[in-house]
């Protein structure tokens, strides 16, 4: 965790504080003193299942925010991501559900229920990149109405194929090994965040498309008449949110065992709320993955402080507020600090 | 004017740094009313520096100011106008979203009530209509912003200027959008301020008007003051020589026109676009810069946007390269190796908040990443970007990181032009390519623009300057109402034949 | 960055009181409990959670609360975090049935008894104890009361029931438990309205509302939790449908949980029937499994809490067991 | 403007037609409720509609002033609850004249606090509100311990009141529209907005008061939603521990369905009202026409999007067709 680049990048002559404040890797700082501070209270939380909890725990967040982070980068907004984590859940689920799934006639039905999942998020994301590019309306309300139209569908479909009309369960062992199955201790959600994770950093920042996005977020008229397919690019990077949010959505069924309409339904704030901590900005051009996993990391860890300590709902929502707050008066005044210079 | 009237504004000793340098020291001057004081100076010099700070943008670091005696300090741009300070900035600070009345109220509007918020309409209504009047602007009080174009925008910026009530008008590059009718009438309403006694301080590249008008001049190079005259004492040529630190025998460089010029690299035939432009008709050679004058609304950049596959025809061919596009889009014409410059730098031409290297890189990305997945080759792109920055000479102490908008105007625009070198353009579309740069900045631009024809590339060049044009192009076209009016070959230029036909009033405007 | 000597001075110190403070946290002897709920939206989880600290205050044991606001996926996080703890029991009020199987699995393998309060999970291969109210049971019977009464007074009767989330197993339990019922009298009764609350109270307002606006003459009304009461009040005075049952224009009114409201509206005359859920029975129920478990007994894996209807007729013999009026009676001396 | 084409007609209806497309729209959508259920169109219902319209459309109004100079408050759901939870608590005994400008200063100070981290800790209003979302709401649980908040009888009273036979709820909310649209329209502060909205930069060459615009329009947000609060529990009559909840959502949808840009300077509080009536509509459209509870969601969100669709569909026709011309051309 040693911001050695922050070193580098900071004039010698300041102290390690001011020098860790103006670094992209203030949020980290600020994620291992919430740390300190919280294992001081409750040592459970430093005890190396808790660690690997909170890692496990993070992952289909980090995900579907990641995802979130190209839309962001475009200067757009993927209100639907929770949706599209409740619809894919639902559907993928229904494929494969020991209580007469879709797909378990195929032999395949794991194989067939992740490319449903995929697969819903492939449609919605496509939807939403079509509205905003073809039909030139805006991604807010756009996304907020596909949040609103998919998370009835989520809801309408499991009432219409669940005696109860509550959730699907009794999936597939191997899949449910998806979301909570380790490798020596090491969880599968780990390795599949990681891929995504390494995927998404390498697209932004290495390949002709992530520089496009840039672009596109920083100035559309001069990206267009660079030559950058801007449409294209944009539609993109709502496929992008969309499968990232396919792929949180398989790691959240696994983990609970169940597709269930209600999934994700109360973290829109959660994901949009990691990526801007992080620093991904709202108006778009600026952002990177790691900003979005530091973000993902701080609300991971502060909200499993919170669960460590047991404290009644008032003290939990005014603590989470105050370090966010927090978080947000020191990035304002490491703002400030790079401007001086 | 009295000559001999005492000044009532007066600097002394401004100084300011920015991180540690300083971009300005020991600025002082002095006004009497009605005096036209010119200030004169490369992009960088301190020029803007300077009246930011008496237009109350910036605070000065050290340095004193009176009006009248009184000590005056601004904390704000409010605090100066309510001092009877107006700043006209260069970059149009005019809200688009709303109406021409609103933007020159919009710092206090007149009250219907006094001691109530409302807003008296019918007053506001006819005081723009005055205010508009005299400027000379033809446009309804509650036109949007966003329907003018940049010179009329122009004029509403000054219109606002009169209607504050200044005592000191500071004008930054106020005719750079201006055509020559417009510059002209700017330059009687200034008249008409100075004998109401409104004192002005006159910013601009083009010396010719600063000696025209101005009765003072003083000039700045690198944060210091160099040089400060009557206008007696000064001439161009002095000017140059104490802005840049050495005489610059002319203001184009040499231009041997190529003895055969290749074959055409862009051909139009029978474009047309109901509204905007009708059969345009031309052909651009390799090697060849082809000037297209006109006055403003003439269709120039319209022309240039539908060249560029940014806005629709109806009717009409257009062949690039020899070959004849169908669909013109921005993506389709730089295949054909196409590149356009907008006369909008900061809208359309380049991205503020990225780095130079960035910006330079960002037209010719796919070129850098031709493997699968599409990998840039950093290395390779940032030598390029780095070779073609030299090239166009950006004065930039880091390109990967110094942010564009912390460039002058004419770095600014060599970041653009370099944007599209990096891409080896055949046609190169110019849109006001010298607007708001200064004199250095300029000359470097024209060099690029003989270079890039001596390399074999077409070039478009769009200028609302005749003189640009005659030093520049080897042929130019006219526009007037969309349509090609005139075209000039070089050894037929004539400043007042090209003129008289950019100003052709037709049939049609008289129906 | 360079570790320096005084950093890590620091850094042992900060490290040694830390271990110090976390002995104080662990000081008392008693046992933990965790106390996880999905929500505190009506007065019935309110009530549950205060009866619960009460209760497990005087038996001296330590409760942990998390609260998940109806998200599984952070419930599973929470369940972790107890067991992180290692809390000595988890009580929990799951969202969904299935999605809590994985915490319930965790919480085996931590070797930590599970009972779910209110809420029974699906059924698996993993052990936990569920206290249930039985919903449809209850329903039923208040609805069964309610259509003998309307029978009583004959006529014809247009009904509307208050839906709760589509989510949320109680809600379908006991929309379905009303639909038995109506179904079989469909002779008197006619359902013109259905309203979708999401558990939301203005949502209730403006769904009631607008259905009486469809039909004005509905005179049939239940809900699936008291806690909407002070919408379905506020509603029919402005429809001017507030009347005491005898009065005329009466709408035969009934109410699910017996909360305080249901008993003041029962007192008043207002409300009809309640079904009520026997909230001090089922934390009984709880922490009796909870003490069971840790004898090394092995409870059902669900213990019904059979409820009752309590509707004006009984009032005062029945009222003692409703948790609504303990918590009204309270409130009057406060 | 040069060039206007006086002689075509045809191109004028279209024009007409497409600047009232939103207007058409919802006039199709009732006369298709309408067709559906004979009840749908009465007075009484449109009453009904804009009373539960009413609360959501006052709060946005307030959104709207945030949206229009590009900020955000998503705080305003937790606002709210504090008013509701001090008013319910604490100010039971007062009179309604004392206790509704007291909650509606909580209000103000609520948006106060908001803009002072945004306007002189530059926090972005994003983060700055959904942090005071959380310990605003965490402090009125404090206050409430979870429980529901019961009010007194006139505040209930006042939810079912009619004045010159006009519903309270109404009343309010065609009072503020008045002030948000007088405010925004006729007065330098309300024009002082758009211009801050469209260049914040620029807005402060041109010697406005930036931070003091910025700071009053979250204050107005803040007084906007304990207004609507008030509105909202004085008809709901208690407030649970999630009163206010998540309400960013729906108030943030009625503005912006209303056709005010989230990056600013573009906008209105009329197109507010209009968006918040809309959604209500629709809501109340279904339940009108009893139908199945599950497809509320599926409908409601097919409708704006189809508002939307029609919108920016309008705008980009209208665009086209207004352009500037730079010459005249006969026919």
């Amino acid at each position: 965790m040693a911001p050695s680049g922050a070193a580098e990048l900071a004039r010698p002559r300041r102290s390690l504080a001011v020098r860790l404040l103006v670094s992209e890797y203030l949020v980290l700082a600020l994620t291992a003193v919430y740390f300190v501070v919280m294992w001081l209270l409750v040592p459970a939380i430093a005890t190396a299942d808790t660690l690997l909890d909170i890692l496990a725990a993070m992952m289909p967040l980090l995900v579907v925010s990641i995802g979130q982070t190209f839309v962001l980068i475009v200067a757009g907004i993927d209100l639907a991501a929770p949706s599209i984590l409740a619809a894919a859940s639902v559907v993928g689920a229904s494929m494969m559900t020991g209580e007469g799934g879709f797909a378990l006639f195929t032999g395949v039905p794991i194989l067939v229920g992740i490319i449903a999942f995929l697969g819903m998020g492939l449609f919605i994301g496509l939807l939403n990149g079509i509205c905003t590019t073809r039909l030139n309306m805006p991604p807010f309300i756009v996304t907020l109405s596909t949040m609103m139209f998919f998370s009835g569908f989520a809801l309408f479909y499991t009432s219409a194929l669940t005696d109860d009309g509550s959730s699907f369960g009794d999936l597939p062992s191997a899949f449910v090994a998806i979301g909570q199955g380790t490798v020596h201790g090491v969880p599968y959600s780990l390795g599949v965040a990681a891929v995504v994770m390494l995927v998404a950093h390498v697209t932004l920042s290495r390949t002709v498309f992530g520089q496009w996005l840039y672009a596109i977020g920083r100035n559309p008229r001069a990206a267009a008449i660079s030559g950058v397919p801007v449409k294209r690019a944009v539609m993109w990077a709502f496929i992008i949110s969309g499968l990232c949010g396919g792929v949180a959505s398989i790691l959240y069924t696994g983990r609970l065992e169940t597709g269930t309409p209600v999934l994700g339904q109360r973290i829109l704030l959660d994901i949009v709320g990691a990526a801007v901590i992080g620093g991904v900005s709202l108006f778009g051009g600026k952002g990177r993955v790691t900003w979005t996993l530091y973000g993902v990391l701080f609300l991971s860890v502060v909200d499993k402080g919170l669960q460590l300590l047991g404290l009644d709902l008032a003290s939990v929502f005014a603590i989470k507020g105050l370090v966010i707050l927090c978080a947000a008066v020191l990035d304002a005044v490491r703002h400030r600090l790079m401007l001086r210079g | 004017m009295d000559v001999n009237a005492a000044p009532f504004f007066t600097a002394q000793g401004l100084c300011k740094s920015f991180f540690g340098v300083q971009v300005l020291h020991d600025m002082a001057f002095s006004l009497r009313p009605g005096q036209v004081l010119g200030l004169v100076g490369e992009n960088g010099s301190g020029k803007s520096t300077t009246m930011n700070i008496v237009g109350g943008v910036l605070p000065m670091d050290a340095g004193r100011m009176t009006i009248d005696g009184a000590e005056y300090r601004p904390r704000s741009p409010g605090e100066a106008e309510a001092r009877g300070i107006a700043f006209i900035h260069q970059e149009l600070n005019l809200f688009r979203n709303l109406s021409v009345a609103e933007n020159l109220f919009i710092a206090g509007f007149p009250k219907l009530i006094k001691g109530l918020p409302f807003i008296d309409r019918a007053k506001v209504r006819a005081r723009t209509q005055e205010l508009l009047a005299a400027v000379d602007l033809d446009v309804a009080p509650n036109t949007p912003v966003s329907r003018l174009s940049q010179g009329e925008r122009q004029l509403v910026e000054i219109a606002k200027a009169l209607g504050a009530n200044a005592r000191i008008m500071i004008f930054d590059e106020p005719t750079t959008s201006l055509t020559t009718r417009e510059t002209d009438r700017l330059f009687d309403i200034i008249g008409r301020l100075q004998r109401q006694g409104i004192a002005i301080i006159y910013i601009s590249h083009i010396l010719g008007d600063v000696m025209r008008l101005c009765d003072d001049i003083v000039v700045l190079r690198d944060g210091h003051l160099v040089g400060s005259a009557a206008k007696a004492d000064m001439t161009i040529e002095k000017m140059i020589t104490l802005m840049v630190g050495r005489t610059i025998d002319q203001m184009f460089p040499p231009r041997d026109p190529p003895v055969t010029l290749g074959g055409p690299v862009l051909e139009v035939r029978g474009l047309s676009q109901r509204g905007m432009v009708k059969d345009i008709n031309l052909s651009l050679r390799a090697g060849e810069v082809l000037g297209i004058s006109g006055l403003m609304g003439a269709g120039r950049s319209e022309l240039a946007r539908i060249l560029f596959g940014m806005d629709p025809f109806e009717s009409g061919e257009v062949s690039i390269g020899g070959t004849k596009v169908a669909a013109l889009s921005p993506a389709a014409c730089m295949d054909h190796g196409m590149a356009f410059l907008t006369e909008d730098r900061r809208a359309e031409g380049l991205m503020m908040e990225a780095s130079i290297a960035d910006n330079v890189a960002l037209a010719s990305l796919p070129k850098f990443g031709t493997t699968w997945a599409r990998f840039i080759e950093r290395t390779r792109l940032g030598d390029e970007v780095t070779r073609v920055s030299k090239a166009v000479q950006i004065n930039a102490r880091d390109l990967q990181r110094t942010l564009v908008k912390n460039l002058s105007g004419g770095n600014q625009q060599k970041a653009v032009i370099g944007k599209w070198l990096l891409h080896h353009p055949r046609v190169f579309i110019l849109d006001e390519p010298t607007r708001g740069i200064d004199v250095g900045a300029k000359y470097e631009v024209y060099k690029i623009v003989n270079q890039l024809a001596a390399g074999g590339a077409g070039v478009l060049f769009i200028s609302s300057e005749i003189e640009e044009l005659t030093g520049m192009c080897d042929r130019i076209l006219v526009m007037a109402h969309g349509e090609i009016r005139a075209e000039f070959p070089r050894t037929d230029f004539d400043r007042e034949a090209i003129l008289r036909a950019a100003m052709w009033h037709g049939l049609k405007e008289s129906a | 960055m360079q570790v320096t000597r005084r950093a890590f001075t620091v850094g042992a110190l900060v490290a040694a009181v830390g271990s110090s403070m976390s002995v104080m946290v662990k000081a008392e002897g008693g046992k933990t409990v965790a106390l996880l709920f999905d929500s505190l939206v009506s007065p019935f989880w309110v009530s549950g959670i205060e009866i619960m600290r009460e209760k497990a205050k005087s038996k001296g044991w330590t409760t942990l609360e998390n609260i998940s606001n109806f998200d599984d996926n952070k419930q599973f996080e929470q369940v972790k975090a107890m067991i992180s703890r290692k809390v000595d029991g988890i009580l929990i009020i799951q969202t969904d049935a299935k999605a809590v199987i994985p915490a319930i699995r965790a919480a085996n393998a931590a070797n930590i008894p599970m009972v779910h309060f209110n809420r029974p999970p699906a059924k698996s291969d993993a052990y936990s104890v569920a206290i249930q109210a039985d919903n449809r049971k209850i329903m039923q019977d208040t609805v069964s009361f309610m259509v003998a009464q309307a029978k009583k007074m004959g006529g014809k009767y247009k009904a509307c029931i208050l839906i709760g989330d589509l989510g949320d197993v109680n809600a379908i339990q006991r929309r379905d438990g009303f639909f038995d019922i109506v179904n079989q009298n469909k002779d008197i009764i006619d359902v013109v309205g259905r309203v979708s609350t999401e558990w939301n109270a203005d949502k209730a307002f403006a769904g009631l509302t607008n259905a009486i606006q469809a039909n004005p003459d509905i005179n049939f009304l239940v809900t699936s939790s008291d806690f909407l009461h002070p919408q379905i009040e506020q509603v029919l005075k402005s429809a001017n449908k507030w009347h005491k049952k005898g009065e005329a224009g009466h709408v035969l009114f009934g109410g699910f949980d017996g909360d305080e409201g249901a008993y003041a509206r029962l007192q008043d005359g207002y409300l009809d029937a309640c079904g009520v859920q026997n909230l001090a029975l089922e934390v009984d129920m709880a922490f009796g499994a909870f003490e069971d478990l840790w004898a090394g007994k092995k409870p059902e894996k669900l213990l019904l809490d059979p409820g009752f209807v309590i509707s004006q007729d009984d009032l005062m013999a029945k009222r003692d067991t409703m948790w609504g009026y303990t918590v009204w009676k309270k409130m009057q001396k406060g | 403007m040069s060039a206007r084409d006086p002689g075509s007609r045809g191109r004028h209806t279209t024009l007409f037609l497409l600047r009232n497309a939103p207007v058409l729209l919802f006039i199709v959508l009732l006369a298709a409720f309408g067709m559906m259920s004979g009840r749908f169109l009465t007075v009484t219902n449109f009453v009904n509609i804009f009373i539960q319209a009413a609360h959501i459309g006052i709060i946005a109004i307030g959104m709207t002033f945030v949206l229009l100079i590009g900020g955000i408050d998503l705080s305003i759901g937790a606002n709210m609850y504090i008013v509701a939870a001090v008013l319910g608590l604490y100010l039971k005994d007062l009179p309604l004249v004392v206790s509704f400008p007291l909650v509606t200063l909580i209000g103000l100070a609520f948006g106060a606090v908001n803009a002072w981290f945004i306007t002189r800790l530059r926090v972005a209003a994003f983060i700055t509100t959904l942090s005071t979302l959380f310990v605003g709401r965490g402090i009125a649980l404090y206050f409430s311990g979870n429980k529901m908040v019961g009010f007194s009888p006139e505040v209930l009273s006042l939810g079912r009141a009619s004045y010159l036979g006009v519903p309270s709820a109404i009343w309010a909310f065609a009072i503020v529209f008045i002030v948000a649209f007088v405010t925004l329209s006729q007065t330098t502060f309300g024009r002082q907005i758009y211009a801050v909205g469209a260049d914040a930069d620029a807005a402060g060459k041109a010697g406005i008061n930036v931070r003091r615009i910025v700071f009053s329009v979250y204050c107005i947000a803040g007084v906007c939603a304990a207004i609507g609060g008030l509105v909202s529990l004085s008809q709901v009559a208690v407030a649970s521990s999630t009163f206010g909840f998540q309400k960013e959502f729906p108030v943030i949808a009625a503005t912006v369905l209303g056709g005010t840009s989230l990056f600013g300077g573009r906008g209105g509080v009329l197109g507010t009202v209009f968006g918040a009536v809309l959604i209500q509509t629709v809501e109340n459209g279904l339940v009108m026409t009893d139908a199945d509870p599950y497809l509320y969601p599926l409908v409601i969100s097919v409708i704006i999007f189809i508002a939307v669709f029609v919108d920016s569909t309008r705008t980009s026709i209208l665009e086209r067709l207004e352009r500037r011309q730079i010459r005249v051309e006969r026919a």
